[in-house]
C-alpha cells in the first residue's frame, strides 16, 4: 500500500486522516485505459456521453500504468496477455485497484472450456477487487462495480492492522 | 512583496526576530502564498478543464465529489495524487529523475513573480520583466529533457526530445510576436506595458494596430506550442508516446508535472492578457466610465481564464499535428509572419 | 466463369494432377496434387479468364486420416470464386508455399502452421502467430490435449 | 547592516553553486551530469550577474546559454550516443598533468590579480541597463553588432550546410 | 564586502577549470562544455570589471557580444560534431585523424 | 527541423497495452530517429480459440461466439454464419427474416463505423468526435437492446430465423432516428474530417496502392479505399441485397494519393449514409411473416461443406464451414477482414513516421478479436 | 506561394469550423444525454437479458437448458422421486418427476445469449433485468436455485439420476 500504511496505531487522529485518504482515493480513481476485447468497447461507452464515467472523478484515462489507480481488466485475458497484464500491474503504484469486468476476465467466461488459450480468470495472475458481471457488463453494472469499489476503498484504514 | 513586508510589520514581535530570519521572512511568506495561489490555479485550471470538455462532449463531467458539480473533484485528485506511491525506476537514473519535476515547476512558479494582477499586486515589477519571463520558461525545457532521458524508457526519450526541439524552436517566434508591444510601449516592463494600456479596450495591444493584434494571436498559438496543448501536445500524445516524458512518473512527482503543466497555461493566458488585454485594466473606454469599476486583479483573472477557456476550447476541438508539421508550422508559418509584424510595427512606431 | 468452366480449364491444363473435383452451389472445389500446388496457384491468379487475384482463405482441416489445405480464391475482376484443396499426410505434412502469388499467404500460412504444423517449404517466416512462441502442439488438430500449465498459469 | 550581511550569504552561496557545479561539469564520468552541472553554472554566473548589477545580462544569459547553447548541447550528447543509452560516460586522459596546469594557472591569475592595484570607480547604484545597452549597441558598437549579425547568420548557414544530409 | 576581487577569483577558478575540462576529455561534446566554461569566466571579468573598474557599460557590451560568438561556436562546432559522429560512429577526438597522413 | 537522428536504428514496443492499439496489437517499429523503418506486427494476444470452440459446440450456439468474434459489428458476424449453415442446410428464410436481417446488419455497420470513426479521431488526439460518435452509437444499440434485449453482443440471427420479431413501433422510431443522425454526420466532417490538420495528418499517409491492396487480400473499406470498386453486397449478392438501391463509395484521393488513410476514413463515413438509404428503404418494403417460421428444430447439416462471405463492417467476411453430418461443426474456419489487413501492415507502413503509424493503425479500422479469433 | 497561402486559409477557416462545433454544444443544455446512473436509472427494455434466473419451484429438471448451453454453465443435479412420494406439479400443471438438488449457475462463465431459457418446457428459467451484482469474491457469483436435498445419500444406491450435466 501507500507511504503512510501501517505506521499508526488506531486513534481520533488516524480516523479522521482515513476519512480524507479514502475520500480522495475513492473520489478520484483515474483507470488505466486499457482494454482487451468486447468489454473495452462497454467501457469505452462508459466513459462517454450516455454514462460518463466522469462524473464518478474517473473519466482521466491514464496511459501509462504509473499514474493509474484502477485497472478495469475489460475483456479476455490470454496466456501471452497475462504475463504483460502480471507486468502493467507490477507497474502501477500503490495504492492500486483491479476491477475485473465481464465474464471472462472473472474466470474465463465462454472460453471457459475449451479455449486452450484462455486465461480462466485475471485473479490467476493479479489480485481482483471487484468482479462486474455480464458479458460485456452494462455500462451500468461497471458502473456499480466502480462504486461497490468505491465503498471497499472508505473502509480502508492506514492504521496498523491488529496481528490476526 | 512591498505589501507582504507592510504586512508582516502588523505582526508584533517581528522586529524581535533575528536578523537574518527578518530579512528573508517576507520573500518566503510571499513565495509560500504565490505557491499556493499557483497550486489552487491550477487545481481549478483542471477542475475547468473537465467540465468544459465534458459539456462540449455532451457529458456532465464531475459530478458527485464534493457536492455542487464536483467541484473538490481536484482536490481530491490532488491528494491522492501526493499520498500515492512514488515509484522510481530501478533503470532510472535516480538522482536526474527525482530532480525534474522540481526543474520543470519551479520556472513556472517563478515566472508568476512579474504577473501584474493589479496596480501593486505584483511581486516583483522587473524592469526586464518579460526578457525574465522568456529566460525562465528557458528553463524548463531543460527539466523535461531530463526527465525524458533519466527516466530510462524510450517513449520517454521521445517525448523529452520532441517537446524540448518544439519548445526551443516556438520560443523564437513567441519572442518574435512580443516585439510589437515591447517597441510601442519601449519598455520591458511588464507594469509599464499595462499602464500603456489603460483606459479603456480601444487602448489595449490587441486593437491598437493591425500588427499587434496579429501578433496576439501569433503570440497565443505560439504559448499553446510552449506548453504543449493541443494541437502541439505531440510530446506527451497519448495515443503514440503514451505519456510522452512523464510516462514513468506517479504520484507525487507526477502531481508536479501536471501543477506546472497547468499553472504555464494560466502563465501564458496571463502575459496575452498583460502584453495584449490590457492586463488589470479596464474594459470600458475611460470617457464613457472615468473610474475602474471591477478591482484590477479581478479583471486580469477574468481576462486570463478566458484565454484558458479558448485553450481548453481548442484542446477539446483539434486534433494533433505531427512532428515534422509542427516543425514546419514554426519556422515555415509563425517565424516569417513574426519577422513581418516586428518589422511592420517597427515601421509603424518610427513613421 | 462458373465453377464447372473453371474446374474444365483446370483439368485441361492440368490433366492429372487435379484427381478430384466436386460442385455443388455450396463451395466448388477441386483437389491438387500437394507437389502442382504453386503451378496451380500460379496460373490460376496469371491467367487471363480466370485471374483469382485475391487469396480469400487459406486453412487446414484435420480430417483424422489427412489433412487438408483448403484455398479459397476469388476474383476481383470477374467476381468468380473457386476453391483448391490438397491432402498431405497427417505426420509431417509438408508443401510448398503460395507466397511468391498472394502476399496476404504468408501470414495465412503461418496461422496453418501455428494451428496444424502444416511446414509451408520455402515460406519467408514461418514462425507461429497466434500462440506463443513457445508454445506446445497444434491445437487444431482433433488429438489436440490440451496443456496443464503455460508458464505458471494453469490453462 | 543586515541586507548587506544576507547579500554577502546569497553572493557566497551562488560562487559556491557556480564553481561546485563546474567541478562536476570538468570532474563528472557521466556526460548528462556534466551537461546538467553546466546548467548550474551558467544559473549561478547569472545570478553573479545580477550581483553586479548587469540585470539585462542576466536574463540574455538564461536564454541564451540555457535556452539555446545548453540544450544544444543536451541534443549533441544524445545524437551521438546510443539514444536510451544511460551509461553516456566519456574517457579522460592527462589528468594529473592538467590538475597540475589546472593549478598552476590558478595560481598565476590570482597571484596576477593581487598584485595589480585595479582602478575603481567606486560603489554605483545599480540602474536599469537595457536601455543603455541598447543605445550602446546601436551607437558606439554598431560594427561589432552588424559584424556579430553577419557572423551569426554564416553560422547558421554552415551549421544547416554541415548537418544537412547528403542525397546519396 | 564584495569587491572585485570576489569575481576575479570565481572566474580564475571557472577559467582553470574549463582549461582543465578541455585537456582532460576526448568527448568532443564535453570539450565544448569546457569552452564553454572559459567564456563564461571572461564573460564575468568584463562584467565585473565594468561594474567596479571601468564604470560604464562597455563590458556588458562585449559580453553580449561572447555571447553572440559563442551561440555561434557551438551551434558550427555541434554541427562539425555530429557529422564526424555520422561518418566515423564516435565523437573521439583522438579519431579525428583522418587529416592525418 | 528534421528529427531523423543519427542513422541508428532504435526498437520500439508499441503495445501489447498501448493506448492507440485498438486493443492488445504489437507494433515492433525498427525506428532511425521520428522515421519507422519496418513496422513488424505481433498478433495472437487475444486469441481465444474461436475455432476450436466451434467445432465443440453445437450449430446453435456457436452463434454466440460469432458474435464475440467482431464485437462491434456483432449482428454481422452471426448473420455471416447463419447464412453459411442456412446455405449448407438449404433452409429458405422469409421475406421479413430478410429484411429484418438487413436493417438489423445496416444499423450495425452504422454503430460499427461510428466507432472507427470516433476513435480514429482519439487516436489523432481529437477527443470529443469520439464522444458524439458514441453518443449516436447509443442510440442504435438501444434499438437492439430492445429488439433482443443485448447491447453489444446479440445472438439475434439464429440460423432459420431470427430470435424475435422487431417490437412495436420499432420501425418508426428507426426513422426518427435516421432523420436525426443524417444531419449530425455533416457535423462530425465539419468537426473532424474537413478539418485541416485533421486532412494533413491523414491525406498522404500510409498509402496502400490498389495492387498492394489485392495481393494482400484487403477487403471491405480498405480496399474500396484504395480506388477498387468491389462490395460483397453488390458483387455477390446474399439476403437479397440486389433489390436494394444503394452507391459503393471509393477513395477519390481528394487531398493526396488515392488508398491513403483518409480514403478508408472517407469510404466509411460516405458507407454509413449509404446504409441509412439501405434501412429506409428495407423498411419502407418490410413485410409481414413468421420470423421463427423456419427455425428447424434440430440442426444437423448434411456432409458437405460450404464457403459463405457476407460484406462485414471491417470487409470481407468469410465462414467455411465443414459438416460431417452430426449436430457440431467439424470446421469453422474464418477468413477475417482484419487479419489479411494487419498481414500487409509492414509493407504500408515503411518509411512513415511514428504518429503515422498510430493514423494507419486507426485507419485500417481493425478489431483485434477478429484479428485473433 | 499560392498553395502555401491556401493551405493557411484552409487551416484556419477549417479550424473555427470545428471550434464552432465545439462551442455550440457547449452552450446547448445538456439534452439528457447523460443518465445520472446511480439516482436515475435508464428503463430497461422489455426483452432485457441480464442475470438468469430460475423458478425452482416449476423447475422439472429436464436438463435441456443445460445442454444448450454453449459455455456449461448450468450444472443440474437430480434424482427420481420415490413412488411413495406425493406428486408435485409445476405451476403450469407439468408433473415433475425430479428432484432437482443441485441447479447451479455460474454467472461468470455465462455469456447472456439466452439460449438455455427458449427449450425451458416450463418457462421457469428467464434472464431478468438484474444487473447489478458486483462482487468483491468471484464465488459469490455461482447461484444455487435448488431447495431440496437429495434423498438418497449415494448415486448408487438408488439407480444412476436421470440428467446428470
Amino acid at each position: 500500500m501507500g507511504v503512510l500504511e501501517g505506521k499508526f496505531e488506531d486513534n481520533v487522529l488516524v480516523t479522521s486522516l482515513d476519512w480524507v485518504f479514502n475520500w480522495a482515493r475513492s473520489s478520484s480513481p483515474w483507470p488505466l485505459s486499457f482494454g482487451l476485447a468486447c468489454c473495452a468497447i462497454e467501457m469505452m461507452a462508459t466513459g462517454a456521453s450516455r454514462f460518463d464515467l466522469d462524473r464518478f472523478g474517473a473519466g482521466a484515462y491514464r496511459a501509462t500504468p504509473r499514474q493509474a489507480d484502477i485497472m478495469i481488466v475489460a475483456g479476455t485475458v490470454t496466456l501471452k496477455m497475462g504475463i504483460r497484464i502480471r507486468r502493467l500491474y507490477e507497474q502501477m503504484a500503490d495504492p492500486k485497484y483491479v476491477i475485473s469486468m465481464g465474464s471472462c476476465s472473472n474466470n474465463g467466461g465462454p472460453y471457459w472450456k475449451y479455449g486452450y488459450h484462455v486465461l480462466k480468470g485475471v485473479d490467476e495472475v493479479i489480485p481482483v477487487d471487484v468482479y462486474v458481471p455480464g458479458c460485456p457488463p452494462r455500462p451500468e453494472s461497471l458502473l456499480e462495480g466502480l462504486i461497490q469499489l468505491k465503498d471497499k476503498i472508505r473502509r480502508q484504514t492506514i492504521a496498523r492492522k491488529s496481528e490476526a | 512583496m512591498e505589501s507582504i513586508r507592510d504586512l508582516l510589520e502588523l505582526i508584533p514581535y517581528t522586529t524581535a526576530l533575528p536578523v537574518w530570519v527578518q530579512a528573508i521572512l517576507p520573500p518566503a511568506v510571499s513565495a509560500v502564498i504565490l505557491f499556493l495561489f499557483v497550486a489552487v490555479l491550477a487545481m481549478f485550471a483542471i477542475w475547468l478543464e473537465r467540465k468544459v470538455a465534458a459539456h462540449m462532449q455532451d457529458r456532465l463531467g464531475p459530478m458527485y465529489v464534493g457536492g455542487w458539480h464536483g467541484w473538490a473533484q481536484s482536490i481530491a485528485d490532488t491528494i491522492k495524487l501526493l499520498l500515492k506511491e512514488d515509484i522510481v525506476p530501478a533503470a532510472a537514473d535516480k538522482a536526474l529523475f527525482k530532480a525534474a519535476p522540481a526543474i520543470v515547476f519551479i520556472p513556472s512558479f517563478a515566472a508568476f513573480v512579474v504577473l501584474p494582477f493589479g496596480i501593486s499586486s505584483i511581486v516583483a515589477d522587473l524592469n526586464i520583466g518579460v526578457l525574465y519571463l522568456f529566460a525562465v520558461a528557458s528553463l524548463t525545457v531543460v527539466g523535461i529533457l531530463m526527465a525524458g532521458w533519466a527516466s530510462n524508457n524510450k517513449y520517454s526519450l521521445f517525448g523529452g526530445m520532441r517537446s524540448a526541439a518544439q519548445i526551443v524552436s516556438y520560443e523564437i517566434p513567441a519572442a518574435l510576436s512580443v516585439m510589437p508591444v515591447i517597441i510601442i510601449v519601449g519598455s520591458l516592463s511588464m507594469q509599464q506595458i499595462v499602464r500603456a494600456q489603460t483606459g479603456g479596450i480601444q487602448n489595449w495591444f490587441v486593437f491598437r494596430n493591425p500588427f499587434t493584434f496579429l501578433a496576439f494571436f501569433l503570440y497565443f498559438i505560439c504559448s499553446l506550442a510552449e506548453v504543449n496543448r493541443t494541437p502541439f501536445d505531440i510530446p506527451e500524445a497519448e495515443s503514440e508516446l503514451v505519456a510522452g516524458y512523464h510516462t514513468e512518473y506517479s504520484g507525487m512527482r507526477f502531481a508536479f508535472f501536471f501543477l506546472a503543466e497547468y499553472s504555464n497555461m494560466f502563465l501564458v493566458a496571463g502575459i496575452a492578457t498583460t502584453l495584449f488585454l490590457g492586463g488589470w485594466s479596464q474594459v470600458l473606454p475611460a470617457q464613457w466610465v472615468p473610474k475602474q469599476l471591477i478591482p484590477g486583479p479581478i479583471l486580469f483573472f477574468l481576462k486570463a481564464l478566458s484565454l484558458v477557456f479558448v485553450q481548453i476550447w481548442l484542446r477539446w476541438t483539434l486534433p494533433r499535428l505531427r512532428v515534422d508539421q509542427l516543425m514546419y508550422l514554426c519556422w515555415k508559418v509563425m517565424l516569417p509572419l513574426a519577422l513581418v509584424l516586428v518589422l511592420g510595427a517597427g515601421l509603424l512606431a518610427v513613421w | 466463369m462458373t465453377p464447372r468452366e473453371i474446374e474444365a480449364l483446370l483439368k485441361e491444363r492440368f490433366g492429372d494432377r487435379i484427381p478430384e473435383s466436386r460442385l455443388d452451389g455450396l463451395c466448388s472445389w477441386s483437389l491438387v496434387d500437394p507437389a502442382a500446388i504453386l503451378e496451380v496457384a500460379r496460373f490460376v491468379h496469371d491467367d487471363e479468364k480466370l485471374k483469382m487475384d485475391h487469396l480469400e482463405l487459406l486453412g487446414g482441416v484435420d480430417y483424422k486420416d489427412r489433412i487438408e489445405v483448403v484455398y479459397v480464391v476469388n476474383s476481383l475482376t470477374y467476381h468468380h470464386r473457386y476453391t483448391l484443396k490438397c491432402r498431405l499426410p497427417r505426420d509431417n505434412p509438408r508443401i510448398r508455399t503460395v507466397e511468391s502469388v498472394w502476399k496476404v499467404a504468408n501470414w495465412h500460412e503461418r496461422e496453418a502452421y501455428d494451428m496444424f504444423g502444416i511446414i509451408f517449404e520455402g515460406h519467408s517466416d514461418l514462425r507461429r502467430i497466434l500462440c506463443p512462441d513457445d508454445w506446445e502442439g497444434y491445437p487444431l488438430r482433433k488429438d489436440y490435449t490440451f496443456p496443464g500449465k503455460y508458464h505458471d498459469m494453469p490453462v | 547592516m543586515d541586507t548587506s550581511l544576507l547579500s554577502q550569504i546569497v553572493f557566497y552561496f551562488f560562487a559556491a553553486v557556480t564553481l561546485a557545479s563546474a567541478a562536476v561539469v570538468v570532474f563528472s564520468r557521466s556526460l548528462i551530469y556534466s551537461a546538467f552541472g553546466l546548467l548550474f553554472t551558467f544559473f549561478g554566473v547569472a545570478a553573479l550577474y545580477v550581483f553586479l548589477g548587469a540585470d539585462f545580462l542576466a536574463a540574455t544569459q538564461l536564454v541564451i546559454y540555457v535556452g539555446g547553447i545548453l540544450i544544444l548541447l543536451l541534443f549533441g550528447v544524445m545524437l551521438t550516443h546510443k539514444l536510451y543509452d544511460l551509461n553516456l560516460k566519456t574517457e579522460t586522459f592527462q589528468v594529473a598533468p592538467s590538475v597540475l596546469l589546472m593549478l598552476a594557472v590558478f595560481g598565476v591569475l590570482v597571484l596576477a590579480m593581487m598584485q595589480t592595484a585595479w582602478y575603481n570607480a567606486g560603489p554605483r547604484q545599480p540602474e536599469p541597463t537595457t536601455a543603455a545597452i541598447g543605445t550602446l549597441l546601436m551607437k558606439d558598437f554598431i560594427l561589432p553588432f552588424e559584424v556579430a549579425s553577419v557572423l551569426l547568420l554564416i553560422a547558421l548557414i554552415g551549421a544547416a550546410m554541415i548537418v544537412r544530409r547528403r542525397a546519396e | 564586502m564584495i569587491g572585485l576581487g570576489h569575481y576575479l577569483v570565481i572566474s580564475a577558478a571557472l577559467f582553470s577549470l574549463g582549461i582543465m575540462c578541455v585537456l582532460t576529455r576526448k568527448n568532443a561534446v564535453s570539450v565544448l562544455m569546457g569552452v564553454e566554461l572559459i567564456l563564461n569566466s571572461a564573460n564575468l571579468n568584463l562584467v565585473a570589471f565594468s561594474k567596479y573598474a571601468a564604470g560604464n557599460l562597455n563590458g556588458q557590451v562585449f559580453a553580449i557580444f561572447i555571447i553572440i560568438v559563442a551561440a555561434a561556436e557551438v551551434a558550427v562546432a555541434l554541427a562539425i560534431v555530429l557529422s564526424m559522429y555520422r561518418m566515423l560512429r564516435t565523437v573521439n577526438l583522438d579519431r579525428a585523424d583522418t587529416l592525418k597522413g | 527541423m528534421n528529427l531523423d537522428y543519427s542513422g541508428d536504428i532504435m526498437t520500439l514496443n508499441m503495445g501489447p497495452q498501448h493506448p492507440s492499439m485498438h486493443g492488445v496489437l504489437r507494433l515492433e517499429l525498427k525506428t532511425d530517429g521520428e522515421v519507422v523503418v519496418e513496422a513488424i506486427p505481433h498478433i495472437g494476444y487475444l486469441h481465444r480459440c474461436f475455432e476450436k470452440h466451434a467445432e465443440n459446440i453445437e450449430y446453435p450456439g456457436v452463434v454466440p461466439f460469432t458474435d464475440r468474434m467482431d464485437y462491434v459489428a456483432a449482428m454481422n458476424m452471426e448473420l455471416g454464419y447463419v447464412l453459411a449453415v442456412e446455405k449448407l442446410m438449404g433452409i429458405q428464410v422469409n421475406d421479413r427474416v430478410r429484411y429484418i436481417r438487413i436493417i438489423m446488419a445496416e444499423l450495425n455497420r452504422i454503430a460499427s463505423h461510428l466507432v472507427a470513426a470516433g476513435t480514429y479521431g482519439l487516436d489523432l488526439g481529437s477527443w470529443t468526435p469520439f464522444l458524439h460518435c458514441f453518443r449516436d452509437r447509443e442510440k442504435i444499440l438501444d434499438f437492439f437492446e430492445e429488439t433482443c434485449g443485448a447491447r453489444l453482443l446479440y445472438n439475434y440471427n439464429w440460423i432459420g430465423g431470427l430470435m424475435f420479431d422487431l417490437p412495436e413501433g420499432l420501425e418508426r422510431r428507426i426513422i426518427e432516428f435516421l432523420d436525426y443522425f443524417e444531419p449530425l454526420v455533416e457535423d462530425l466532417n465539419r468537426l473532424l474530417s474537413y478539418n485541416y490538420i485533421f486532412i494533413k495528418r491523414t491525406a498522404s499517409v500510409g498509402i496502400i496502392p490498389p495492387e498492394v491492396a489485392v495481393s494482400y487480400g484487403i477487403t471491405g473499406p480498405n480496399l474500396r479505399g484504395s480506388g477498387i470498386k468491389f462490395d460483397v453486397r453488390r458483387n455477390e449478392p446474399y439476403l437479397g441485397y440486389e433489390e436494394f438501391d444503394f452507391e459503393v463509395p471509393v477513395g477519390k484521393g481528394e487531398f493526396g494519393p488515392v488508398g491513403s488513410c483518409y480514403d478508408r476514413y472517407m469510404v466509411r463515413i460516405w458507407e454509413v449514409l449509404q446504409s441509412c438509404r439501405i434501412i429506409r428503404q428495407a423498411i419502407a418494403k418490410l413485410p409481414p411473416g413468421d420470423v421463427h417460421a423456419t427455425i428447424p428444430k434440430r440442426v444437423k447439416p448434411p456432409v458437405g461443406e460450404v464457403y459463405m462471405r457476407t460484406e462485414c463492417p471491417r470487409g470481407e467476411l468469410g465462414y467455411y464451414i465443414v459438416s460431417d453430418g452430426t449436430s457440431k461443426p467439424y470446421r469453422v474456419k474464418v477468413k477475417s477482414p482484419c487479419f489479411t489487413v494487419m498481414s500487409g501492415f509492414r509493407e504500408y507502413s515503411r518509411g512513415a513516421m511514428i504518429a503515422d503509424i498510430v493514423a494507419i493503425v486507426g485507419s485500417v479500422d481493425i478489431v483485434l478479436v477478429e484479428l485473433d479469433r | 506561394m499560392t498553395r502555401y497561402l491556401k493551405d493557411l486559409w484552409y487551416g484556419w477557416t477549417t479550424t473555427w469550423h470545428s471550434m464552432w462545433i465545439t462551442i455550440r454544444h457547449l452552450f446547448r443544455p445538456n439534452k439528457g444525454y447523460t443518465i445520472q446512473y446511480p439516482t436515475v436509472k435508464a428503463p430497461l427494455p422489455e426483452r432485457a437479458r441480464m442475470r438468469l434466473f430460475n423458478r425452482i419451484e416449476d423447475c422439472i429438471g429436464c436438463g435441456q437448458c443445460a445442454r444448450a448451453c454453449p459455455t456449461d454453465c448450468i450444472d443440474i443435479q437430480t434424482e427420481k422421486r420415490g413412488k411413495d412420494e406425493p406428486p408435485v406439479f409445476a405451476s403450469d400443471g407439468t408433473p415433475i418427476k425430479l428432484r432437482t438438488f443441485v441447479f447451479d449457475i455460474d454467472m461468470t462463465l455465462c455469456c447472456y445469449c439466452a439460449l438455455c431459457t427458449f427449450p425451458c418446457p416450463t418457462h421457469c428459467l428467464v434472464m431478468t433485468k438484474e444487473y447489478e451484482y458486483a462482487v468483491y469474491d468471484k464465488r459469490d457469483h455461482i447461484y444455487h436455485f435448488a431447495v431440496d436435498k437429495p434423498r438418497y445419500a449415494s448415486p448408487a444406491e438408488k439407480e444412476q439420476p436421470a440428467a446428470k450435466a
